[in-house]
């Protein structure tokens, strides 16, 4: 009880979530259909609900993703993500600034991979400690970079609040800096990245990663490369996050600085990861969901009930507290996460049509 | 099975619900009721929890209770009434943000005319997007020093206090103390700050003053949340500075005062910032903190003309939002009074010029450029002594530039400065501008003509 | 060189407030193998329901009394409602489940309690002692002693108390200890409820040191490094490490800080952490899981 | 005797003072089936761990294909051709029984991280040709019925077959199989024989296994090598092993 084994993190995973979702056409189906409606939303929704609600909960989504392939995946629990945030923010920050003829997508594509690289360096740690002590490893990457971009000022073209703020975003000419052109740069970049995702998870590295993840000594003897199979995920992990920071900089926030990307920041996508479940893909969305919309949703519920009637401080804390609550009984009731509620009732829904 | 299959009915239940109230909250959100408001509305970002809950909770008292002043015996500015609702920022960037986007569009017809971060990294995150929304941010004692230069930051106003002017003004009461400008001269000055944007704000005047005045500038870091800094102290001791200026927030500055006993630096040497001198950072420190000096723009004490009608009206009427009346004329407390002394007279200066309704952020933009505090406006308010008088322009969105200094005895603070404490904004004003300037140059913004 | 044995007394000696926090790992996590994130929290719940109490004029020790009964109850609390839901759950889940813990204990804590700042004066004058040319805080000494004192205390309880054994067995074989009819929920609750009672004497020293309010859960931040070092199953260890982390974080600041620009030691002690790891993978004094095909 | 394809000479292996190998010698001729027997704790699966390389001998020379390679890592072991079962159920519990023997193949796989993303280059080519390769083992262990089902859910005999597939679909030349029975009833010990017998013939693998139904070892393997305590005590045909005086002491005996 007291060892501490990576197998833990991969026992999270549920048998079905792993690999191959049972009906994938469905879900093909399913996806465009969402992608359809979120890219229909600008019409309707107004700029708080883009600003304040969509934007982040596709970047979340999208910083979930990335952890996943780790951790869900590869089995490589981490909780630098919010320190890969920031090195993809500021690496494309500097890009912009620096060389501005760089298109917007290159940029963001370039600083992903400066993240990358930063992750695989913090992946070697990996190569040689396991389970609860990695974890607790990653944390000086998480804090030295979150140190690093605020003492020094170059990372921040020495602005006096060592913060950063988004310079003109436009691609071929197209102004992006209105609500709905942040919202759209966001929501293709999350599709695009999904695809990709996708496809990675199905393939041979993606194989790699389950086989280091459900037993990493049988994987080694049977001659799959561990390290560099380890070092892949951080660098593809890294990279997806690292885009993620940025557009949270640019399309979210319009200005951070290095604290935007804090230990809360990781703990936050961990959450996201697990609630919605490790080893799927649907599961990030689902979980930045949680975790982004629940509150706001709590907010405004608890303002309706009973707005001016209680003091609001407690109000706060009541929500805290609530929400606290809430996150547990979720580990409790759905241990393998939203996904794998959702498949089960996926398959309930197909089977009552089937009737 | 069955256990399953009631887990999943209860789930479905819940995300059916969870959709229903989102749709719901959008309805809401989206149908601002045509009618044309009578009443000026006035969102208020807050912290009631999270880590600095203690300092927020009373600056909403004292905003709070002023509202209530004014709608209750004034009849709301020019009988234009004030209603507010309040929106939980943890004082996180991401929270404060939603908070803004989620009011900027005003309520129920009546438009925001000015939107106050209450925290610095949100005022920074906010600055851009509030100038493309027209709507003031009005940071006070906080918030982008650049920002004083209104040509280029035209919907930022750092009013009051900047953090330049609070370092001026700190080493300018050491000059009083040692008598006179041309004594600072061989002083070792270090500033224990916290290492945040916050923190470094204050390092690019004092090094220009110390040139200036030739004495010696120490700058030492403390990381966040800076509850254990016996090693900055023991460098202290090793330097052993003649005076330090502390920069703290949150718990760092109790930490700090007891520290400093721990390694016996003399307490009434140690000048507290504006974010450093509140009752809330001294109290902890016990019976060490008796001596602590702090600087700062919202003088405490609850005898100023204005906290005697708040007395009578609001708080002995149970109106008051504050909880422990101790608190009454605390520093935050009065810095909340000063916030909504310095929006409302904003909104009356707009009103006079736009006409007696309900005004929106651009006007009030107006009316912040062209708001005059003199002694005469602040006797009629009864902020004499409370607050300084301070005209504010295109070209100067600070005003003020001085602070009071106060001694903490055990039980409450005194003020120590002979009134107000000049900082030296004509020499440092050039370099501000320089800074706004190049921030003008590296955004692409047009600096605007100043019109007055 | 007096700076520099200054600097390193000094950093020792906070070194051993981090170990305090420490040891409530360490206790949770010898006996349910949970990373129990929450202590900072316990931390901060302890010592507010203490100063509330004393608020109320309640006398030392029964305020003390009644703190750690609460801590109790909390501690079987969670037992109940968190940790055997989640038994056989994988180390990741329960880590996560401590940190939505921690979400219910700052928030109720708060609206019971507030989130006023109170000065906490445990009566140590602190008034620094000069050895030679060094000085030494008393409130430090005193921290360490208790510490020192703790640390005995619990290390008897865990050799001679047949609680303690139990606990050895389980941490040893859980399987084999169960056979033999070890009661786990008991032991567990049992467990949290020490606990609670380390995070009450760390909350009261953090507490009086830096008043109590919310900024006390973040000392969990500081004690994260000491365990690696030490190890999560090691006392011994959290002490160690404690001090390690403690002299390297001060020296770091002055010396290291001085070239890299400050503020070093929010990762410093991290970096050497992980240094230390790549030494030990499972930390100092940590048993490594030995793994068989 | 055939040219010997693996040779093991003074083979020492000891962990914290506890000798587990002591100076063993033995070699196994290409193509044969060798079984290894002896008590629990003899050291069998502590050799087939050095074979392969999990462990280090201390001293002593391991001999591949005319290779010394006491020093290899468990992954160049296997790029040579060394293939390997588990005592312990080792599959990759979570996945399919198709996933599981691919995973057997990525060793063999020549694509890159980009190809994979994108679904350019050799991938598509590369994942056609592993699909066939695992697809033809699969059917050739008559594992079809279980192709997507998830291990954790199979039956102890059946993944067993998994993990030998998995170890075949990489066409090793030598296969390690560590108890491959253990726990099976007499008519899954049979059809798993059946398969061993098929993959020596039909895949010319050489095999090592250790079994400690005698039966079934006598039935199967054309050489016997007996361990006691980490030394060698026996080394010949199923029959000289039979007669051979000291083994029935050391280990017969004690058996059913």
């Amino acid at each position: 009880m007291s060892s501490v084994s990576s197998n833990a993190i991969g026992d999270f995973v549920s048998p079905r979530a792993a690999n191959r979702p049972p009906h994938t056409i469905l879900g093909a189906g399913l996806a465009l259909a969402a992608l359809g409606t979120l890219a229909a939303v600008p019409l309707m929704a107004n700029d708080y609900w883009l600003n304040a609600v969509l934007i982040p909960f596709l970047i979340m989504s999208l910083t979930g993703l990335g952890l996943n392939l780790l951790m869900g995946y590869a089995g490589q629990a981490s909780l630098g993500t919010g320190g890969f945030m920031s090195v993809g923010a500021y690496a494309t920050y500097n890009l912009l600034l620096r060389l501005p003829e760089l298109p917007l997508p290159v940029s963001l594509l370039l600083g992903g991979v400066i993240a990358g690289l930063v992750g695989l360096i913090a992946g070697l740690l990996s190569l040689r400690i396991k389970g609860f002590y990695l974890v607790a490893s990653t944390l000086a990457t998480q804090f030295f970079l979150e140190w690093l971009f605020n003492q020094y000022g170059w990372f921040s073209n020495y602005s006096t609040s060592s913060s950063i703020s988004a310079p003109r975003l436009a691609i071929l000419g197209h102004d992006l800096s209105s609500p709905t052109g942040r919202y759209l740069l966001t929501l293709a970049t999350v599709a695009v990245v999904t695809v990709i995702a996708v496809r990675l998870v199905r393939s041979q590295t993606g194989l790699t990663w389950m086989a280091i993840r459900d037993m990493d000594t049988a994987a080694e003897v049977i001659g799959i490369p561990i390290a560099s199979g380890k070092l892949k995920a951080f660098f593809v992990s890294s990279l997806i996050i690292g885009i993620a920071g940025a557009l949270w900089a640019f399309a979210y926030l319009g200005t951070v600085d290095a604290r935007s990307f804090n230990l809360d920041r990781s703990f936050q996508v961990m959450f996201i990861i697990i609630l919605g479940g490790m080893g799927s893909i649907v599961g990030n969305y689902l979980g930045a969901a949680f975790m982004i919309l629940l509150p706001i949703l709590l907010d405004h519920i608890a303002a309706g009930l009973f707005g001016g009637s209680i003091d609001p401080g407690q109000l706060e804390n009541l929500q805290k507290a609530f929400f606290g609550g809430l996150i547990i009984w979720f580990l409790i009731k759905e241990p393998n996460g939203l996904a794998a509620l959702a498949a089960r009732l996926g398959s309930r829904l197909s089977a009552s049509l089937r009737r | 099975m069955s256990l399953q299959g009631r887990g999943l009915r209860v789930s479905t239940m819940r995300w059916l619900a969870a959709a229903a109230t989102i749709g719901l909250s959008f309805a809401v959100g989206a149908v601002a009721s045509a009618e044309d408001a009578k009443t000026q509305y006035f969102p208020l970002s807050t912290f009631r929890v999270g880590a600095y809950a203690s300092s927020g909770i009373p600056v909403w008292a004292g905003v709070i209770d002023y509202f209530r002043y004014i709608n209750e015996v004034e009849g709301g500015i020019n009988g234009v009434k004030l209603v507010w609702d309040e929106c939980e920022t943890n004082w996180e960037v991401e929270k404060g943000v939603e908070c803004y986007e989620r009011v900027k569009a005003g309520k129920n017809g009546s438009p925001v005319p000015i939107f106050l971060p209450h925290g610095d990294p949100i005022s920074k995150a906010l600055t851009e997007k509030s100038a493309a929304d027209k709507i003031p941010l009005v940071t006070i004692a906080y918030g982008r020093t650049e920002a004083i230069d209104g040509r280029v930051f035209p919907y930022s106003f750092p009013v009051v206090f900047s953090f330049w002017s609070e370092a001026s003004s700190a080493v300018n009461f050491i000059a009083e103390k040692v008598g006179g400008k041309e004594k600072l001269k061989g002083l070792k000055i270090a500033t224990v700050y916290h290492d945040s944007p916050y923190g470094k704000e204050t390092q690019v005047p004092l090094a220009h003053l110390a040139k200036t005045y030739g004495f010696e500038d120490i700058q030492i870091p403390v990381p966040h949340p800076g509850n254990d800094q016996s090693a900055q102290w023991a460098k202290i001791r090793q330097l052993k500075p003649d005076w330090v200026f502390l920069r703290g927030w949150g718990v760092m500055t109790p930490v700090a005062i007891k520290t400093a006993a721990k390694v016996g630096f003399p307490v009434d040497h140690i000048i507290g910032g504006i974010w450093s001198g509140s009752e809330e950072d001294v109290r902890p420190a016990g019976s060490v903190a008796k001596g602590y000096l702090a600087i700062t723009p919202f003088p405490a004490g609850s005898n100023f003309e204005i906290h005697q009608k708040l007395k009578t009206y609001i708080l002995d009427k149970g109106l008051s939002d504050l909880k422990d009346p101790k608190s009454f004329g605390s520093v935050y407390y009065n810095s909340g009074v000063d916030e909504a002394i310095i929006s409302v007279e904003a909104i009356r200066t707009a009103q006079a010029h736009f006409g007696v309704r309900p005004i929106n952020g651009e006007e009030a933009q107006w009316g912040l450029e062209h708001l005059d505090l003199s002694e005469k406006r602040l006797a009629e308010i009864g902020a004499t002594g409370l607050e300084q008088p301070l005209k504010l322009s295109a070209k100067d969105h600070e005003g003020g530039g001085a602070g009071k200094v106060l001694q903490w005895d055990g039980e409450k603070w005194n003020i120590v400065s002979d009134g107000w404490v000049r900082s030296d904004r004509e020499l440092l004003l050039p370099l501000i501008y320089e800074r706004a300037a190049a921030y003008a140059k590296e955004k692409g913004i047009k600096a605007r003509e100043a019109t007055n | 060189m007096s700076f520099f044995v200054e600097t390193l007394v000094g950093g020792l000696l906070a070194g051993v407030m981090y170990s305090l926090v420490a040891i409530g790992f360490v206790l949770v996590f010898k006996a349910s193998g949970v990373f129990n994130f929450a202590q900072g929290s316990m931390v901060l719940c302890a010592a507010l329901t203490f100063v509330t109490l004393r608020d109320k004029n309640i006398d030392f020790w029964l305020a003390a009394l009644m703190t750690l009964a609460i801590m109790v109850a909390l501690a079987i609390a969670v037992e109940r409602v968190v940790l055997r839901p989640l038994v056989n759950q994988p180390q990741i889940t329960l880590f996560m489940a401590t940190l939505g813990l921690s979400f219910v204990i700052e928030g109720i804590s708060q609206l019971v309690m507030g989130a006023s700042v109170h000065e906490l004066d445990l009566g140590i004058v602190d008034t620094p002692i000069t050895l030679g040319d060094v000085q030494v805080s008393q409130f430090d000494l005193v921290a360490a002693g208790t510490a020192g004192a703790l640390v005995v205390a619990l290390s008897i309880f865990f050799n001679w108390t047949r609680v303690g054994i139990a606990l050895r067995a389980i941490a040893d074989d859980p399987q084999a200890a169960l056979s033999i009819g070890i009661r786990l929920q008991r032991l567990w609750q049992i467990v949290w409820g020490v606990a609670g009672f380390v995070s009450l004497v760390a909350g009261l020293l953090w507490g009086s040191r830096q008043g109590v309010q919310f900024a006390l859960t973040l000392v969990v931040l500081k004690s994260l490094p000491v365990l690696i070092i030490g190890g999560f199953t090691s006392i011994t260890g959290a002490i160690v490490g404690g001090l390690i982390v403690g002299a390297g974080d001060s020296l770091a600041e002055i010396y290291l800080g001085n070239l890299l620009g400050g503020s070093v030691s929010t990762w410093f002690a991290y970096a050497l952490a992980v240094i230390f790891l790549l030494i030990r993978p499972a930390g100092l004094f940590g048993e490594t899981p030995v793994e068989r095909i | 005797m055939a040219e010997p394809i693996l040779q093991l000479k003074d083979v020492c292996l000891s962990f914290r003072g506890i000798v587990a190998l002591n100076a063993l010698s033995f070699e196994v001729a290409r193509g044969e089936i060798c079984a290894l027997i002896g008590p629990n704790g003899a050291g069998k699966s502590s050799l087939l761990n050095v074979i392969n390389g999990v462990y280090r001998a201390n001293s002593g020379d391991v001999i591949f294909n005319n290779q010394h390679f006491a020093r290899i890592r468990p992954a160049h072991a296997a790029g040579l051709g060394i293939g390997r079962t588990f005592q312990h159920n080792a599959l990759f519990r979570r996945l399919s029984v198709l996933d599981n023997v691919l995973a057997g193949l990525i060793r063999c796989s020549r694509t890159s991280l980009f190809e994979h993303a994108f679904g350019i280059g050799r991938d598509r080519r590369e994942t056609r040709e592993f699909r066939r390769r695992a697809e033809d083992v699969i059917a050739f262990l008559d594992l079809e019925r279980h192709r997507e089902s998830t291990v954790a859910t199979l039956p102890y005999g059946v993944q067993k077959r998994v993990d030998l597939a998995r170890a075949l679909v990489g066409q090793p030349t030598l296969l390690l199989l560590d108890e491959p029975m253990a726990g099976m009833n007499q008519d899954e010990k049979h059809e798993m024989s059946r398969f061993i017998r098929e993959t020596n013939r039909s895949f010319g693998a050489t095999i090592v296994l250790i079994e400690h139904d005698m039966s079934v070892v006598m039935g199967l393997s054309h050489h016997v090598v007996v361990l006691d305590y980490g030394r060698k005590v026996g080394d010949g045909t199923p029959e000289e092993v039979r007669n051979n005086p000291d083994v029935i002491t050391a280990y017969l005996g004690t058996v059913h």
